[in-house]
């Protein structure tokens, strides 16, 4: 073996690490510059390095030969960074001026950007962990009791379903022999040989390792803890950053899954933990009295209903998906930059405590209800296109596959979207309708950053209900799996 | 600029607007000034208004008026299709008389705002809002523009009943929002099927696109052959086929809207704890919004499944007649009464409707807006009397007339049109439409003979309900519970006098002259006919 | 040599092993054994596959798993040690102040 | 019976005693210890199967480092409660269904798989070949395994300071 050719080989390819590397070196400076004055000096530093280094590295978009795939979410994880950058920047917390902190952040970044990029189970897994084990100490970050709590909780679900993923993968080595998802032909042909149940008990291992990722029913325990403990502009990555990442590899899988034999028993897993994330998820926040923690059981739900989608992953459905998938991600974005807005300023935790918000700041409580309406799927705004586009697709599936099933989804989403508006109400409820005499006003400062960015999204949201082609636009442009 | 544009969005941009000056009271009087200039754009309109349209055997651009067509957008699905989605509002006879009504009712509940006093910077704009939602709702025939109207109406009344409504405001006016919204979401699915079985050509040649223009989805030839919703598709679920639950599913969802038993639960609440302002609108328009929605997405996108199905529509219609008027006998609240006399009374839309003759539509119609002007004038009665004691049990007045002989003469008028006494316009649509439903039994057979005389029992119930509320709370010796009442008691205001006497102007004019509605209806109607009878 | 199949089984064995851990026995510790049981199932697996089809790749994904369960402990127990501090106790059914 | 086969059960024979004695025990130290009996004797089976660079790496890392921080884990926990680490094992039934169930349901599922390649490695060297894959085909893994071994260790070192600090 020429290991000198093979070398020169991986330096043509080094540019393919351009992104990752620009992230690394990112991570390795806000760690060095701990070192230096500079937090003393410019107390924003850190949250600065932050966005050049993570804002920019996901954007070079060059084909990624090594990774053998390419995709353009990166551009959402992009605009995250930014988001969540200039949130923290807006801050004089001194719990957040912290290298370590922006540190553990940009490595949730890495992470996502590798699993969204790859179709290498390795690469993959490793991606996986680089977003997880971040997490389970960012929920710890508050140093409460029962942030500590939800910690641990995440790091046992967390290390519980890696195992699961990692003994799902071994399986697909084995009947295999790859470990990547790049040629579907051979991967079929191998996939077919081998019996259903073999095929059931791997992809089930599989999908629910990456469940726990995208938060859906069987691993989604860990997530209303996490939510409700971790600081708010980090629920609002986990919300957004891991679950695009995941859903688009669980969307590659599924494309190869799909061409196999096995095909309609597979179909029953995704079925199952589309339908239970989705009716757990809506039930579950309908008695929810913390506002985190309501959204995370909403953001349960909508993974539920991210998944119908891959039931009949016809190319216009995936269309819907990833539609479904930027609009969820400006949302949550938009939402948690909301929610931490009113918590720094009002001292916000519970749903009660919203009590009259409404008249205190007007702009912000327009927009906050816009945003509810655009999460339960109300024109006119660009959530009821998604939910839209979803419809048709399980309507696609039912013409197309004269599986009634589809019809039975199409319902039961349509229930569902009556039953989230309830608790989806409940905030504008208390902000418009209740008065409060005394709002405690713990932060008179209000950030203009914070306001300006909600606005920004909110805007973008809106205009993709009376524009939803240009969004559309973009996603059929751009080629995200493969 | 199409008028029927500038109707639409006047309301909306006067909202963002007022939302941008500072509170006061002059607010009120803007949003009084912008139905005001409604309502002389309207005018013009009406007087460029046709009345004779030549009926075809399809609905085409030529059997509406005032229309106005702009691409929004272009969504591409699959391979080459595309949801092709216009902003598309037109009116004909139905809807343009809808209008009408709407920015009177529009008008007098403005008036009415003038009392409110809580945040009126919100309410003004919600009420603008929700007035631009309103006209765009019935101006709207592209179906994706009538779903975001109809959809966009919610949110605005959620907020004016749960501010600025009664005690018990918040749980009326959530459950208000879920029932429609239930509706809503079963229109919804049958929009998806449409769309998606629409196969519209788009003039390039093998290109074609998903279409939710009310015109195009009208004809049988613009339908793809697999779709589910195409004439000839033999699927059945539970018996039924494809296009019968798509009418099943609207027929919900808007009767959820009208209200129909046993989705009206929502309406007493709704408008028990509803401001009167907004108890008006909801009685005089939203409830039509449930009826024009069936005429339009039931009755004119599958008119033989309707026919098919006729037999429960009034069914629905005779069932809600009777339980109407039964609980409104029992109500002791004036308010609660007056909200179940309107389940009963918009059971004869349904009755008409499926009576599929021209007299039975007609009436139908006649009914919508005959009853969007007398439950008003209703509610507004109610009203003054709970502005002035904040009470309205029935049970606690007796004797009225000796102190508020004007609101006594008001009372009279309303309840009598209500009971459908000739001279008011209650007696035209509710005799058109049971005349309609007893020819039905003798030509086309669609509905047996018991049910015109069911209904019929429906108006002597509503003659009981009325004379006795009448005889109870304004004649016979005055009393009132409470003794400092009577002194709260003063005769109306110029004001109250304005809007009920300008309401009951209009009753008897519709009730003496119906030959000035029918005019306007009888072409679009016979067009739905036409559609109806094939 | 041998046929590879027990080699399969006693991974599945090892692996039943550790998730029975991880659900009966309430001590953070005892979850964290639990966890190592299964990622060595795993690692079992993948060297066996890699036997198996003859290439080497198998077994570089057991060395990245060995990794992997090396920085979860270090992680791991870093918080085992703060609720601890916290808690006093790492009996998973007491520590439960979250709820819903 | 081959001697290599003998070994070969023998090994197993020790990892499925040390961790259904793991599954037994009430004791976490006796847990950790016989963590590392099982950790041996898969490091013996993967010098049967010709993988002698994992084997060595699992003994370095596993029973040199992993089980290390256990065990003084282990004692630091101990210290903080005061209690013995003795845990009641009060769902030994359920536990051991959820063993027959899994091991069902495997055994149920790969019996009648069929491989897609088959054939017998040579068996010589594969560390080499495995120092290859790392700088080439898995050159990417590589790197970001390094990025992930940085961000744990600050991460952990930051929350073991907080322990400290009281």
């Amino acid at each position: 073996m020429e290991l000198k050719n093979l070398l020169e080989n991986q330096i043509v390819l080094l540019k393919d690490f351009l992104p990752v590397g620009v992230m690394a070196l990112g991570l390795v400076v806000l760690l060095m510059s701990e070192l230096t004055a500079l937090k003393t000096r410019y107390p924003n530093a850190f949250a600065w390095i932050f966005i050049v280094f993570f804002s920019v590295g996901p954007l070079f978009v060059e084909p990624l030969s090594v990774l053998e795939a390419k995709g353009s979410f990166n551009i959402l994880l992009s605009l995250s960074a930014l988001v969540f950058g200039l949130q923290n920047w807006s801050l004089t917390d001194k719990s957040r001026q912290n290298s370590e902190y922006y540190a553990l952040v940009g490595s949730i970044f890495i992470g996502a950007y590798v699993l969204l990029n790859t179709s290498h189970f390795l690469v993959a897994i490793i991606g996986l962990e680089l977003m997880s084990i971040p997490a389970y100490l960012l929920t710890c970050w508050n140093t409460k009791k029962s942030s500590y709590e939800a910690g641990l909780k995440y790091f046992i679900y967390g290390g519980f379903s890696t195992a699961v993923l990692l003994y799902g993968v071994s399986w697909w080595y084995g009947a295999t022999g790859f470990l990547e998802l790049g040629s579907i032909e051979v991967l079929v042909v191998a996939l077919n040989q081998s019996s259903t149940p073999f095929v059931l008990m791997t992809a089930g291992c599989i999908v629910i390792g990456l469940a726990y990722k995208i938060a859906a029913f069987p691993m989604h325990f860990w997530s209303p803890d996490a939510y409700q403990e971790a600081p708010t502009p980090v629920v609002g990555l986990f919300a957004v950053v891991p679950k695009i990442a995941g859903f688009v590899f669980l969307e590659k899988l599924t494309l190869v899954l799909m061409g196999t034999t096995h095909w309609q028993s597979v179909q029953k897993i995704y079925l199952l933990l589309a339908v239970l994330s989705l009716l757990l998820g809506n039930l579950a926040a309908l008695k929810q009295n913390k506002a985190k923690r309501m959204m995370a059981y909403s953001s349960i739900a909508h993974t539920g209903f991210m998944l119908f989608p891959l039931l009949h992953a016809s190319e216009s459905n995936l269309s819907y998906f990833h539609f479904y998938l930027v609009l969820y991600a400006f949302m949550n974005m938009a939402l948690f930059l909301f929610l931490d807005y009113y918590e720094r300023k009002f001292d916000v935790s519970s749903l009660v405590d919203f009590k009259g918000l409404g008249s205190k700041s007007v702009f912000m409580g327009v927009l906050l209800l816009i945003l509810l309406i655009s999460l339960t799927g109300l024109p006119p705004t660009g959530g009821f296109i998604a939910k839209l586009l979803i419809f048709t697709g399980m309507y696609e599936g039912l013409v197309q596959s004269g599986d009634l099933i589809f019809l039975f989804i199409l319902i039961l989403a349509g229930i569902n979207t009556v039953i989230a508006l309830f608790y989806y109400l409940k905030i504008p409820y208390f902000m418009f309708m209740k008065k409060e005499a005394v709002v405690k006003k713990i932060n008179p400062k209000s950030f203009l950053v914070v306001n300006f960015l909600g606005f920004i999204l909110v805007f973008l949201i809106t205009v993709s209900f009376f524009m939803p082609t240009w969004l559309m636009g973009i996603i059929n442009n751009v080629n995200f799996v493969q | 600029m199409n008028w029927l544009t500038i109707l639409i969005f006047l309301p909306i941009l006067s909202a963002l607007v007022v939302g941008l000056l500072p509170t006061g009271a002059y607010l009120k009087k803007i949003n009084i000034a912008v139905a005001g200039l409604q309502l002389v754009v309207f005018s013009w309109m009406a007087i460029g208004f046709s009345t004779d349209v030549p009926t075809s055997s399809e609905y085409s651009e030529a059997s509406f008026q005032f229309v106005e067509r702009a691409n929004w957008f272009e969504l591409g699905l699959g391979a080459n299709n595309s949801l092709d989605v216009d902003y598309f509002v037109a009116v004909d006879g139905i809807s343009f008389s809808l209008i009408g009504l709407s920015i009177v009712i529009l008008i007098i509940a403005a008036v009415s705002s003038l009392s409110i006093q809580k945040n009126i910077k919100g309410y003004v704009v919600l009420f603008l809002l929700l007035n631009g939602a309103i006209i765009g709702c019935f101006a709207a025939l592209d179906l994706f523009l009538f779903y975001l109207f109809f959809e966009f109406m919610l949110l605005p009344m959620y907020f004016l009943i749960g501010i600025w409504g009664g005690p018990r405001r918040e749980y009326a006016s959530i459950k208000f929002f879920l029932y429609t919204l239930l509706g809503s979401i079963l229109i919804l699915i049958v929009l998806i099927a449409l769309y998606s079985s629409s196969y519209v050509p788009t003039g390039v040649e093998g290109v074609y696109s998903h279409s939710l223009n009310l015109i195009d989805l009208s004809k049988a030839a613009n339908y793809h052959v697999e779709g589910l919703l195409h004439a000839e598709q033999s699927g059945t679920l539970l018996g039924l086929t494809w296009r019968h639950w798509a009418f099943v599913l609207v027929f919900i969802g808007f009767g959820i809207k009208l209200p129909m038993f046993p989705f009206h639960t929502w309406l007493p609440d709704a408008h028990v704890e509803a401001p009167t302002p907004i108890s008006v609108i909801l009685a005089g328009i939203l409830l039509k919004v449930g009826g024009y929605g069936l005429i339009r997405m039931g009755y004119m996108l599958f008119p033989s499944e309707a026919n098919d199905l006729a037999w429960w529509v009034a069914l629905m219609g005779v069932i809600s007649i009777i339980y109407g008027g039964l609980n409104a006998l029992g109500s002791n609240d004036l308010k609660k009464l007056i909200a179940y006399s309107s389940v009963g009374h918009m059971g004869f839309v349904l009755l008409g409707l499926a009576s599929a003759t021209s007299e039975g539509v007609l009436g139908a119609t006649y009914q919508m807006i005959s009853h969007g002007l007398i439950s008003p004038m209703l509610f507004l009665v109610s009203g003054v009397l709970y502005d002035r004691t904040h009470n309205r049990e029935i049970n606690n007045y007796s004797g009225l007339a000796s102190k508020m002989k004007l609101l006594t003469v008001a009372a009279v008028v309303a309840f009598f049109a209500s009971l459908g006494l000739p001279m008011f316009s209650g007696f035209v649509a509710e005799l058109l439409t049971l005349l309609g439903s007893f020819k039905s039994g003798a030509t086309n057979g669609l509905l047996p003979h018991w049910m015109p005389v069911v209904a019929t029992f429906g108006i002597v119930i509503s003659a009981a309900y009325a004379l006795w509320t009448i005889q109870r709370m304004f004649f016979g010796p005055f009393s009132v519970k409470e003794q400092s009442w009577s002194d709260q008691l003063y005769d109306l205001t110029s004001r109250e006098k304005f809007m009920l006497f300008s309401l009951a102007g209009l009753i008897l004019f519709l009730g003496v002259f119906p030959s000035f509605l029918i005019d306007m209806l009888d072409q679009s109607v016979a067009q739905l006919l036409i559609l109806m009878q094939n | 040599m041998m046929s590879l199949e027990p080699f399969l089984y006693l991974a599945g064995f090892m692996f039943a092993i550790g998730f029975a851990v991880l659900v009966i026995k309430r001590n953070a510790i005892f979850m964290l054994v639990g966890l190592e049981l299964m990622l060595n199932a795993v690692n079992l697996n993948f060297v066996v596959f890699s036997k198996m089809h003859g290439t080497v790749e198998g077994q570089v994904v057991a060395v990245f798993v060995i990794v992997i369960a090396a920085c979860e402990v270090a992680v791991g127990l870093a918080i085992i040690l703060n609720i601890y501090k916290h808690f006093k106790n790492i009996d998973h059914h007491s520590i439960n102040e979250l709820k819903g | 019976m081959e001697f290599t086969n003998f070994i070969s059960y023998f090994f197993i024979a020790i990892v499925v005693v040390a961790s259904s004695g793991i599954f037994l025990t009430k004791n976490v130290l006796y847990a950790a210890l016989l963590l590392v009996f099982s950790m041996l004797g898969l490091a013996g089976i993967y010098v049967l199967l010709n993988a002698e660079f994992v084997a060595v790496t699992q003994i370095m890392i596993y029973v040199g480092g992993v089980l290390v921080l256990v065990v003084f884990a282990i004692m630091l926990a101990h210290n903080y409660s005061g209690k013995p680490l003795v845990v009641e094992n009060n769902n030994l039934k359920l536990g051991l269904f959820t063993v027959v169930l899994f091991v069902g349901v495997v055994g149920y599922s790969i019996s009648g798989v069929h491989y897609a390649v088959q054939k017998e490695q040579d068996g010589a060297n594969s560390v080499e070949a495995i120092g290859v894959q790392l700088i080439s085909r898995n050159l990417l893994s590589f790197e970001l395994i390094a990025v992930f071994l940085l961000v744990s260790l600050v991460g952990a070192i930051y929350f073991a300071s907080k322990i400290r600090k009281t």
